[in-house]
């Protein structure tokens, strides 16, 4: 049972065994992929064009598979009609989520490899803005040291082998570097956006061509609409009847749910399917970007 | 850059292509002076906010609500009075309520002390954690934690633990078998999170939602076809949810409750903002018509 | 596993009935026999014109004038997904003409293995133009993960580069105007799509041409020709058709139902099949009556 | 009276200089506050103390996007699975068996490091490619769940009939009219020779902007409350300008 099932069942003792299983697939894997790079390069584009359908054909039968509601207990859950042994397919799904997440994870390293290559480069060549690249280095390398810190000692305390007392540093220092810090400038960044809407929308909303006419009443009612003190100017007007309609917050109502939203709409279904083809191109191996030239 | 001929400019094509800093110079000095000396401003409810009030408000005594807190520090200026309106709401009404995050692993840290503070205000029922209400903290996978809450929401968050026993083990979990007997899902985000829920959610359950202004247009249809029960937007939603409350709660009957925080703070200068860019498109349209006018450059 | 069970099992399959998977199916096939029919008679199929495309060569050839360079960003998807792909492809053929040019370009990446497609495109189009020396490796970069910090980044980059010609492809969010402010800033072409319809708006406000909604998917049919996209533009063409038509129908049909009262049978229906129900809404709700009926073809 | 705890009074420098680390202490505040200012300066021009708060910025980001990675991605769901976890009782831990299959995903998503290589570049395709179609295969799900409800809801009554009344009737007719027309703005293929088909799409371009002009104000509101929200930060939480919340 457990041979088919891949798996070994732990014990506090048997880390060993684990981690060599693992060392032994991670090794296999290895010598397999390096059999890969010799093989003739017509056979190239099918097999990445293989390993590019068989992922999507997982998510394709989760799209298919009829599922029921079970009982189990207390608690309902989800299962498919056809189990595929040993597991469920909800299983298997989870496992996917995971593979796609850990191999990104992964290929984080390259990016990181990008930027080190980039301002190394500069700081090793004097650049203009050496001083800049160093800081930029020392940044990254504070807030790796000092969040994987505060994380194995986060872990540390969960198992109690040590106390939030003792890491009191530590956890003061991340939460400098996280909270008043990056997420501060994450926050100032976005509230930038603010000048350049101002900026953007003195430029663009002049009468100009029929389109940016009607753009710029639009959102000129809907914003309106928004604001308490815009309503209180048509608030004489009575509150139903037809004479309502022109109560600038029933007006904005009116735009967003019968022009907007189905304009939107129309145009989120064509991105919808758009989307749906370039899927199934790359599916069928035959989008120029992904598949080998 | 535009090269002029004529020495002197006339005042129309100095406000035609007017420098933005002077712009940006305006709008700082006009919410700073608001900022620090707000007025207080009159409401009209928005239907979409007042429908997820409403049906929030007629929950009974010991209802359940599934909560899930996207909104980090980048959306503080809706997201946090949307969320405080909404704790008081359920804290008056006895709804217990779980709260689960996606957006960032620190987001717990930042709304347990926001909700200890309002558990403490006169009218909050003094909400315990553990009791009244569970926080299932941080899930770092949108997909699974999404997909895993409809298949089986007590699987999803048995390992969640609250003073060294699982939260599900909690009077707040008691009855709750299924995401269905939660009477109401209500995602407070600032990104699109919703849309998996709209991909996930099975139609038996309820889902309410409390966004930033600017994914209302995209969610608005959802609100249209029924997918939501009800939408909250921006701080003008928080202010309309601070404004309801109020309603139910007025200040003469009930002095010492707390309706209103920064969704009326924030109302004042956002609409002196908003008057300035209307004002800014206004002078710069004049400007483009009187120079097409004097046969200058259209 | 009981009949109700099995029956309760095409709970998935939602509130529509069948109707949903088949609509789906139904696409598919349609794109599927688009890339068929197109790849036998290719050259049969005419697009209409896209303005911002033409634009692509003239902002690469003002960048080459000033010697300044161009600058791609394909956008902020958070996986490798088709988006990314589809805004690589139309960069490809930018990257090309600059490369005929030896035009400098930035191509910043939100997704390290976006980062890592951009990247062997880039490698693969100077090789294929015959100048795999002018390829400098760092032009194509990894910048950041995190969405402020890149547009932080890419401000900077803008400022600091003077960048002539600028090009936002794939999906953007809040961060889409601190870029195309920044880049109008330095007075740059800029030419912008996105799949994040809500952006579109700043983009036409701060931008020279900007590619509306699927104009973006068009976008590599558009400029390269092969029969195999043409194909699927045209089957997702006959979709867009199957539904208006649909939506015509369904509008004359739903209208003649509601005149009629609702039977026992159909609220029944409705309870057992989980359409949602709102406080203060009629029960059930008015559009359902069109799927109702259909719903009672497959069940008898 | 208010400036008593402000910038302007000395208490406000002695609390600063007191570099009090606890959470929410102006010296914590000061922090965010001045790498605030350095951003807002791009505004003006872009200039060295911009520089510096970007790289500063992008830094961090960078930075904890690896921390993020290695606590919430590489631990929990690749190494937790591969190394399982024996039970533990005190803590009511069930013990997870270990996965050593997970191992294989090492080696299959390190091939992307071959995309510097000439030879081998190709084999930098297979992880990017089983990325890329798990992503492909999602889509039939999300375009079933996502449009499809929607284009259901077009379907409205139009005859002013039953429960349904005259303007709710125009109302319905309005959204599935608009509906086809912007749709009809989106097919490419078809050569609009007809004039009728040509002024369709034109009409459905200026209701395209409809929809557009609408994001733009719903939008502008968004933004502006963040900047407030920022500038709240900065003159009430760090300079104590006013009276807090």
């Amino acid at each position: 049972m457990e041979l088919f099932a891949f798996t070994i069942n732990r014990t506090p003792e048997n880390w060993a065994t684990a981690l060599l299983a693992a060392v032994l697939v991670i090794f296999a894997t290895s010598i397999l992929l390096f059999g890969l790079s010799r093989i003739p390069s017509n056979m190239r584009r099918p097999l990445v064009g293989l390993f590019v359908f068989i992922s999507g054909l997982f998510w394709i039968l989760d799209w298919a598979l009829p599922r029921s509601r079970v009982q189990e207990g207390a608690t309902t859950s989800v299962k498919t009609l056809i189990p595929i042994y040993p597991y469920d397919y909800q299983e298997v799904i989870n496992v996917l989520v995971n593979v796609s997440q850990v191999m990104s994870g992964i290929i984080l390293a390259l990016g990181v490899l990008s930027i080190l290559r980039v301002h190394f480069k500069k700081v090793f060549k004097g650049d203009r803005d050496a001083f800049f690249s160093i800081v930029l280095l020392g940044s990254m390398a504070a807030m790796i040291v000092i969040g994987l810190w505060d994380w194995i000692a986060t872990n540390r305390e969960a198992v109690g082998m040590s106390t939030p007392e003792a890491n009191e540093t530590i956890h003061t220092a991340f939460s400098i570097v996280f909270l008043d810090m990056l997420q501060i400038l994450d926050a100032a960044m976005f509230s930038l956006i603010a000048f350049f809407i101002l900026s953007a929308a003195y430029r663009a909303f002049r009468v100009r061509s029929i389109e940016a006419t009607i753009m710029m009443a639009v959102a000129l009612i809907v914003l309106l609409g928004f604001i308490p003190l815009a309503m209180a100017l048509t608030a004489g007007l009575p509150a139903d009847g037809f004479l309502s309609n022109f109560r600038i917050e029933n007006m904005k109502t009116w735009i967003l749910l019968n022009m907007s939203t189905p304009a939107l709409r129309a145009i989120d279904l064509g991105l919808g399917l758009g989307l749906l083809a370039m899927a199934l191109r790359i599916l069928l191996g035959i989008e120029k970007g992904v598949a080998v030239d | 850059m535009i090269q002029e001929p004529q020495t002197e400019k006339n005042i129309w094509q100095t406000l035609y292509a007017i420098d933005r800093r002077w712009l940006y110079l305006i709008l700082i000095i006009v919410v700073s002076i608001l900022v620090v000396n707000p007025i207080t401003v009159p409401n009209v409810v928005d239907p979409a906010a007042k429908s997820l009030y409403d049906y929030l408000s007629g929950l009974e005594e010991g209802d359940f609500v599934y909560i899930e807190s996207d909104w980090t520090n980048s959306t503080r200026g809706e997201s946090r009075g949307q969320f405080e309106a909404l704790m008081r709401l359920l804290m008056r009404k006895k709804v217990r309520f779980c709260i689960s995050t996606l957006g960032d692993p620190q987001i717990p840290d930042i709304i347990r002390p926001i909700i200890n503070q309002i558990a403490q205000e006169p009218g909050s029922n003094n909400y315990q954690e553990g009791q009244d209400w569970v926080m299932a903290g941080y899930f770092p996978n949108l997909e699974a934690h999404v997909s895993g809450l409809v298949n089986n929401i007590r699987n999803a968050v048995k390992d969640k633990q609250f003073a060294g026993k699982s939260i599900v083990d909690t009077p707040v979990f008691e009855g709750i078998n299924d995401l269905s007997d939660a009477k109401c899902v209500v995602v407070i985000t600032g990104s699109s999170t919703i849309n998996l829920w709209y991909e996930r959610l099975r139609a038996k359950t309820k889902l309410g939602l409390m966004c930033t202004a600017v994914m209302s247009g995209e969610n608005i249809p959802y609100y249209v076809s029924r997918q939501l029960v009800g939408i909250v937007i921006g701080a003008k939603g928080a202010f309309d949810f601070e404004t309801l409350l109020a309603e139910e709660w007025p200040a003469d009957e009930y002095p010492d409750y707390t309706n209103y925080t920064s969704g009326r703070r924030y109302m004042s200068p956002l609409f002196f903002a908003l008057m300035l860019l209307i004002l800014a498109v206004v002078v710069g349209n004049i400007a483009m018509i009187q120079l097409k006018k004097s046969g200058g450059r259209s | 596993m009981g009949e109700q069970q099995v029956l309760e099992s095409f709970l998935q399959y939602g509130r529509y009935g069948w109707l949903l998977m088949l609509t789906t199916a139904l696409v598919v096939a349609y794109l599927l026999v688009g890339i068929v029919l197109a790849r036998k008679r290719s050259g049969a199929v005419t697009i209409r014109r896209i303005p911002g495309l033409d634009q692509i060569d003239e902002a690469v050839g003002r960048a080459t004038e000033t010697a300044r360079p161009v600058l791609m960003v394909p956008g902020l998807s958070g996986a490798l997904d088709g988006i990314a792909v589809q805004a690589l492809t139309i960069f490809a053929s930018i990257i090309r003409t600059a490369a005929r040019f030896s035009t400098p370009i930035r191509l910043l990446n939100y997704h390290p293995a976006v980062y890592a497609v951009a990247q062997e495109i880039a490698k693969d189009v100077y090789q294929t133009e015959g100048v795999p020396d002018k390829y400098d490796v760092d032009s194509v970069r990894f910048v950041s993960d995190r969405q402020f910090a890149f547009a932080a980044a890419v401000a900077g980059t803008i400022q600091r580069d003077k960048v002539a010609a600028a090009f936002y492809m794939g999906d953007f969010y809040a961060e889409s105007l601190i870029m195309a402010e920044n880049a109008n800033m330095v007075g740059a072409i800029q030419v912008a799509a996105t799949t994040q319809f809500t952006q579109t708006p700043f983009f036409i406000a701060a931008c020279d041409y900007v590619l509306l909604g699927d104009e973006f998917y068009a976008a590599s049919a558009y400029l390269g020709r092969e029969p195999v996209l043409l194909g699927s533009l045209v089957g997702a063409d006959w979709a867009k058709l199957t539904f208006m038509a649909f939506a015509v129908v369904a509008l004359v049909v739903h209208s003649i139902q509601a005149s009629r009262p609702l039977t026992d049978q159909d609220r029944q229906r409705f309870e057992e099949y989980g359409t949602p129900v709102l406080p203060g809404q009629e029960y059930p709700q008015r559009n359902e009556y069109f799927f109702n009926w259909i719903n009672r073809i497959p069940r008898g | 009276m208010i400036f008593a705890q402000s910038v302007f009074s000395p208490q406000w420098w002695q609390e600063l200089f007191r570099f009090d680390t606890a959470e929410g202490s102006l010296f914590r505040i000061t922090i965010g506050a001045i790498l605030t200012l350095g951003l807002y300066s791009l505004l003006y021009r872009e200039n060295k103390f911009y520089r510096f708060t970007e790289h500063v910025f992008v830094g961090l980001a960078t930075g904890f996007s690896v921390v993020a990675i290695v606590k919430e991605v590489l631990y929990p769901q690749w190494w937790i699975p591969m190394m399982g976890t024996p039970a533990n009782e005190t803590l009511g831990v069930e013990m997870m068996p270990a996965h050593y299959l997970y191992g294989a995903l090492l080696p299959l998503a390190c091939l992307a490091f071959f995309v510097f290589s000439k030879k081998h570049g190709w084999l930098s395709r297979i992880p990017l490619g089983i990325i890329v179609g798990l992503w492909a295969g999602q889509q039939l799900n999300a375009f079933q769940n996502r449009f499809l409800p929607q284009i259901a809801d077009q379907a409205r009554p139009i005859l002013p009939v039953g429960e349904t009344t005259v303007p709710m009737a125009i109302n319905n007719l309005i959204v599935v009219v608009t509906w086809i027309v912007v749709l009809s703005y989106f097919v490419y293929s078809f050569e609009q020779q007809s004039k009728f088909l040509q002024r369709t799409s034109m009409v459905g371009r200026w209701l395209l902007m409809v929809g557009f002009g609408a994001i733009f104000g719903t939008t502008m509101m968004t933004r502006f409350v963040l900047f407030i929200d920022r500038a709240y930060f900065l003159l009430i939480e760090w300079l104590r300008l006013g009276k807090p919340l």
